[in-house]
């Protein structure tokens, strides 16, 4: 690996994520649920790209390794894709699930009775 | 071609058989076709008939013989996805808008049980009839099939209508089908259940409107003192593992 | 160590061997992690209820273990630093900073575990903390395997041997480290 | 690409001159890959028989209802469930992916890309080591209280999840370890092959002068890693249902069933083109050797393959149009694989065209491999009916499914295994096989195989559903007539089996007492006959080859020889 990544580079890079992880832990703070989604996991991508690039050294490495890694992810969103319409719905097109409708609205309930 | 084997009795079932047909045909050619040539190559180039010659594969001419066919075969393959996904929609996708009744099918190791509409043509009312093992229905009418499983996954199969469909624990599936002759035909599990599985028949009662009302007539609970009858004595193996448990 | 084929010193693709195969690990490993996360991320939106189990997990044990994890990646790659200028002893010491971190992760979870549990909400509660225990506990599993190889390889790396190993580690840890930024938002701050 | 690491040879390796070594470790604790891959391949043959005796005895009851089976008795339902689920999963992942992959992988790639071994010795062993031990934990399953697992091979949730269900409390969790073990030692494995044939290969060897068995082993390597993920969590979800108590696929309490059905699927499909391709790959080496031709179109195998192993990806749930996925998925799913038909019968057509103005011999190698083309077109074939929703909602699960899929995994698994076998064994031994007897052996399971799984697809026209222990309860399916074909069939299977025991023959005669093999019997061109038979410990002596030219050049024009060895300067 190529040196020009000296410890204040790496510390540089640890101080952002720190940063990043702060500003994840507040943003749910403001029960906005867009801003969670961004806060939380917008910057989750962020982080996790500059561990990738930066720690990992992918920003360097031969894209060869980069195209291994994306493939994998790639197909994950493929199982996703192919997955959620079943299991991430509780019905469709003459299917439904009763049971599963029931058990939401009852923990919902009990949650409202939390608060 | 499934017809020779088994006769079709619902409206799709012609439908699927010629899907089948229609894939048979199409794969049938080019199986022949392959064939043809394989065997003829082993035949003429044989060692005996000289060296061999020097071609990559790379050269136009030549490419054309692999490429051509190739692009055939896809021509070949939208003609059966759109047979294919015709069919499905009509058996899968689309419920009658009219039905002349539903039935409730409930599979459980290792019987299937059906409830049917009473005299007032509903479910979930006073006069259902339940019964295990054996399913009545009228000839011609559209039905709509409510599924569920108590237990484990089990699969409605009804050969003659050409219909199969996994019951899932925790849910409910609907279908459809409308028979077009009379007759007592076999109901299958079709998806592995349990060391029961081989046992897990049933029969399907297709009959014409007055003998329904006839059975409606004579199985109302009103009339019926005591719980459906426990399955039948064909089941040994059903009841000992039963008790097994 | 004396007869290393030689098949391992070539490098065909530009890549150290070794290198590659950590890749191929890590690729092995999104894919399982992704399995479990997806199916995870399917359950949790069709379960809006499921926000009410989360509100249990302890957001600040994960930030403060997201913390530890992300300066046990510093110290990692700065071994990896080390190592490259041939300062095997530095390395080391980075290298058990590391593992110091992965050991103080791995105690904060198990006092975070042995609250919730005592509470009741064990693995078989329901589904969310089913795959809050699994998809934790197998993360859990990566680290305590990279503290221990990490040991391994420190101990080399004080006699300044194998040191192209300390990269190795390093991107495994730096994998585990990225499971845990998104298993951060999924478990603990998504409520 | 292609730099290569200089100053080999000044490294020059004394692999060769070792001390005598024990049995033991010459044998058993061995790193060398030839020594592992013959660890794999009589594991895996072993595995084989388990798997063949299994067929025997259900296939017996299938026939004669009731019988006492000589060797196992009376099959009972449980046993039956037990049998045929553990059939597919030995037939298919401690034999087909040992054999082919494994063994084949572990003694090809070093000496067909030119190096000594493997990058990674001791992981190598380590992962063979860890395949036995996933081996003897299967087995083991069939001596627990309750019995082996029944739930077939796909271990469909809720019936493999709970205990109640299956009744095989122990069984069921066995059968989950001893898979999810397997897996760990083929990851381990497949990381070895892909590293080593992108890293390791011989000066010169650029990405088109690799012979396509190992492009397809490799590729086949990497679909299993990149498949196998959420099989691996979706075992260990299924581990904690059962033994634990957790709900991931109970629906009763906010699991979901069909989550499992497609974390297997989503594995279970590329693992069809996991151990189709290296039996593909030793199908085309044989076939370019023995019609002393160039492979036709060599860069579109190489592309049709990469296509088809990123299709497999996406065709998955084709196994589950009728399992309760939503209806619309189902058109996705049909056009995927219907397209992945493309590549496949391109692959076909090349193959063909391979042998098109050639120079055939038919040698028993080479009549495995063209047996291989021609039985797995019908497998193809047949499997468009399936792949087509409208015409898969009769054919699920009957047994024309499992006809075609037996017409696949027989030519891959078994086929496959015996063109390998028959054309390396020379290399492998030293020693040449009796092609006579090779012969006899040849068309005594060729022409039984095609009687037992022909009848097979008309019992699944007339709507014979599988996994059933005994037909006489299903008034459809118990005449006379079906009951002949099956009989018929099973017969069939006792003529193949009892002919195999002539390969058992003609294999240690052979490695006894056959005629001595030359360096390079068939004239082939690939590295691995460039070296002695068999070749010595780090695989070619002192100086490592260089690469000159591809491995297919077969019957240049200008040149005398009818082979051009790749390693031999121009």
């Amino acid at each position: 690996m190529s040196d020009d990544h000296g410890p204040a580079h790496y510390i540089r890079i640890w101080a952002i994520l720190v940063a990043l992880l702060v500003v994840s832990v507040i943003g749910p703070m403001f029960e906005i649920q867009v801003v969670t989604l961004i806060t939380a996991f917008g910057i989750a991508c962020v982080k996790a790209y500059m561990v990738a690039a930066n720690f990992m050294h992918l920003k360097t490495e031969k894209t060869l390794a980069v195209y291994m890694l994306v493939t994998c992810l790639v197909f994950m969103f493929l199982f996703f894709a192919g997955t959620a319409p079943d299991v991430m719905k509780t019905e469709g097109t003459n299917w439904d699930k009763p049971a599963l409708r029931a058990m939401i609205a009852a923990g919902l309930a009990e949650g409202a009775d939390h608060h | 071609m499934i017809e020779q084997y088994l006769p079709a009795l619902s409206t799709y079932a012609g439908d699927i058989d010629g899907v089948i047909t229609l894939i048979a045909v199409l794969t049938g050619f080019w199986y022949v076709l392959c064939n043809i040539v394989f065997f003829g190559f082993i035949f003429r180039y044989r060692a005996k008939s000289g060296a061999s010659e020097y071609i990559t594969g790379e050269e136009k001419e030549l490419k054309r013989w692999v490429t051509i066919p190739h692009l055939l075969v896809l021509v070949c393959d939208l003609f059966i996805i759109y047979g294919a996904v015709r069919v499905w929609v009509d058996v899968k996708q689309t419920l009658p808008e009219q039905p002349y009744a539903t039935v409730r099918v409930v599979g459980q190791q290792w019987a299937w049980s059906f409830v049917h509409p009473g005299a007032d043509g509903k479910l979930d009312t006073a006069d259902d009839i339940k019964t295990v093992d054996d399913l009545h229905i009228v000839k011609d009418k559209p039905y709509i099939y409510e599924l569920v499983a108590r237990d484990v996954l089990h699969n409605f199969s009804v050969p003659v209508f050409r219909l199969k469909q996994d019951a899932i624990p925790g849910r409910v599936i609907k279908g459809w089908f409308t028979a077009t002759d009379t007759g007592v035909y076999d109901i299958q599990c079709a998806e592995i259940c349990g060391i029961g599985h081989g046992v897990m028949g049933a029969r399907i009662h297709i009959t014409t409107e007055e003998q329904h009302a006839a059975w409606i007539a004579e199985n109302t609970p009103a009339n019926l003192a005591t719980a459906p009858a426990a399955p039948p004595e064909r089941k040994p193996l059903a009841a000992t593992a039963l008790a097994a448990r | 160590m004396a007869m290393r084929p030689i098949a391992t010193t070539r490098a065909m693709t530009g890549i150290p061997t070794g290198r590659l195969a950590v890749w191929w690990v890590i690729a092995s490993e999104i894919v399982i992690f992704g399995g479990l996360l997806g199916s995870y991320i399917m359950h949790r939106l069709v379960n809006p209820q499921w926000a009410n189990y989360a509100i249990h997990t302890n957001t600040w044990a994960g930030a403060f273990n997201t913390l530890v994890l992300l300066t046990s990646s510093l110290s990692a790659v700065l071994a990896h630093h080390a190592a490259t200028h041939g300062d095997g002893k530095k390395a080391a010491r980075y290298l058990w900073f590391t593992m110091a971190g992965g050991g103080i992760f791995i105690v904060v979870k198990a006092f975070e575990w042995t609250h919730e549990i005592q509470l009741g909400y064990t693995i078989t509660a329901n589904a969310f903390w089913a795959f809050y225990y699994t998809a934790a506990g197998l993360h859990a599993l990566h680290v305590i395997a990279g503290v221990v190889i990490m040991g391994i390889i420190s101990v080399d790396c004080l006699k300044n041997q194998e040191l192209h190993r300390v990269e190795l580690i390093g991107n495994y840890w730096h994998f585990v480290d990225l499971v845990w930024i998104f298993l951060f938002p999924l478990l603990y701050i998504a409520k | 690409m292609a730099e290569s690491v200089p100053a080999e040879s000044a490294h020059a390796h004394d692999h060769h001159d070792h001390h005598e070594q024990s049995f033991a470790s010459k044998y058993l604790f061995s790193t060398d890959h030839k020594i592992i891959a013959m660890q794999y391949m009589f594991t895996g043959l072993a595995m084989g028989l388990i798997g063949a005796f299994f067929a025997y005895a259900f296939r017996m009851q299938l026939a004669f209802p009731g019988m006492d089976v000589p060797f196992w008795g009376q099959v009972s339902a449980a046993e039956y469930n037990a049998l045929v689920t553990n059939h597919g999963t030995i037939m298919i992942f401690w034999v087909a992916m040992p054999v082919l992959i494994a063994a084949f992988g572990n003694y090809l790639i070093p000496l067909m890309v030119g190096c000594d071994d493997m990058v990674f010795p001791r992981l190598n062993r380590l992962s063979y080591q860890i395949f036995l031990l996933s081996a003897i934990v299967l087995i083991a399953s069939f001596f627990v209280e309750g019995g082996a697992f029944g739930g077939a091979w796909t271990a469909y949730p809720p019936l493999s999840a709970k205990a109640e269900y299956s009744l095989t409390p122990l069984g069921s969790s066995i059968w989950v370890v001893a898979v999810a073990l397997e897996f760990v030692a083929f990851l381990l494995g497949g990381i070895n092959f892909v590293t080593t044939a992108m890293n390791s290969r011989a000066e010169g060897m650029g990405m088109y002068d690799i012979p396509v068995v190992i492009w397809m082993i490799v590729i086949a390597s990497i679909l299993f890693m990149a498949s196998v993920g959420p099989l691996v969590a979706g075992a260990v979800m299924l581990l904690f249902d059962q033994t634990i108590g957790t709900n991931f696929f109970d629906p009763d309490r906010g699991g979901d069933p069909v989550l499992w059905q497609h974390l297997f699927w989503f594995f279970g499909h590329p693992e069809v083109y996991v151990v189709l391709l290296p039996a593909m790959g030793i199908t085309a080496d044989i076939m370019a050797v023995f019609a002393r031709k160039k492979l036709f179109a060599y860069k579109t195998i190489l592309y049709t393959t990469f296509a088809t192993g990123v299709l497999s990806f996406m065709v998955w749930a084709h196994h589950q149009f009728v399992a309760g996925i939503d209806p619309r998925m189902a058109h996705v799913f049909t056009i995927t694989t219907l397209l992945i038909s493309i590549p496949i019968a391109e692959l076909c057509f090349v193959y063909i065209a391979t042998l098109y103005k050639g120079s055939i011999t038919l040698t028993t190698p080479m009549l495995w491999a063209l047996a291989f083309l021609f039985e797995f077109l019908i497998g193809g074939v047949t499997g468009i009916f399936l792949g087509a929703s409208g015409a898969d909602i009769y054919f699920h699960d009957t047994y024309f499914v499992l006809a075609h899929f037996h017409y696949t995994f027989f030519p891959i698994a078994i086929i496959g295994t015996y063109a390998g076998i028959t054309y390396w064994f020379p290399k492998m031994f030293g020693r040449m096989m009796n092609d006579t007897l090779g012969k006899i052996h040849f068309w005594g399971t060729i022409i039984p195989f095609n009687c037992i799984f022909i009848p097979l697809f008309f019992l699944g026209m007339g709507g014979q559903h599988r996994r059933i222990y005994n037909y006489e309860n299903f008034p459809e399916l118990a005449g006379q007539g079906m009951q002949d074909l099956r009989v018929f069939a099973t017969v069939a299977l006792l003529v193949m089996l009892a002919f195999q025991v002539v390969f058992v023959i003609n294999f240690i005669v052979s490695l006894r007492s056959g005629k001595k093999a030359e360096n390079n019997p068939w004239r082939a061109n690939t590295l691995e006959w460039q070296t002695p038979s068999p070749p010595p410990h780090g695989n070619f002596g002192s100086e490592m080859p260089k690469v000159y030219r591809g491995p297919y050049e077969y019957s240049t024009p200008g040149r005398e020889e009818d082979f051009w060895p790749q390693n031999a300067p121009s």
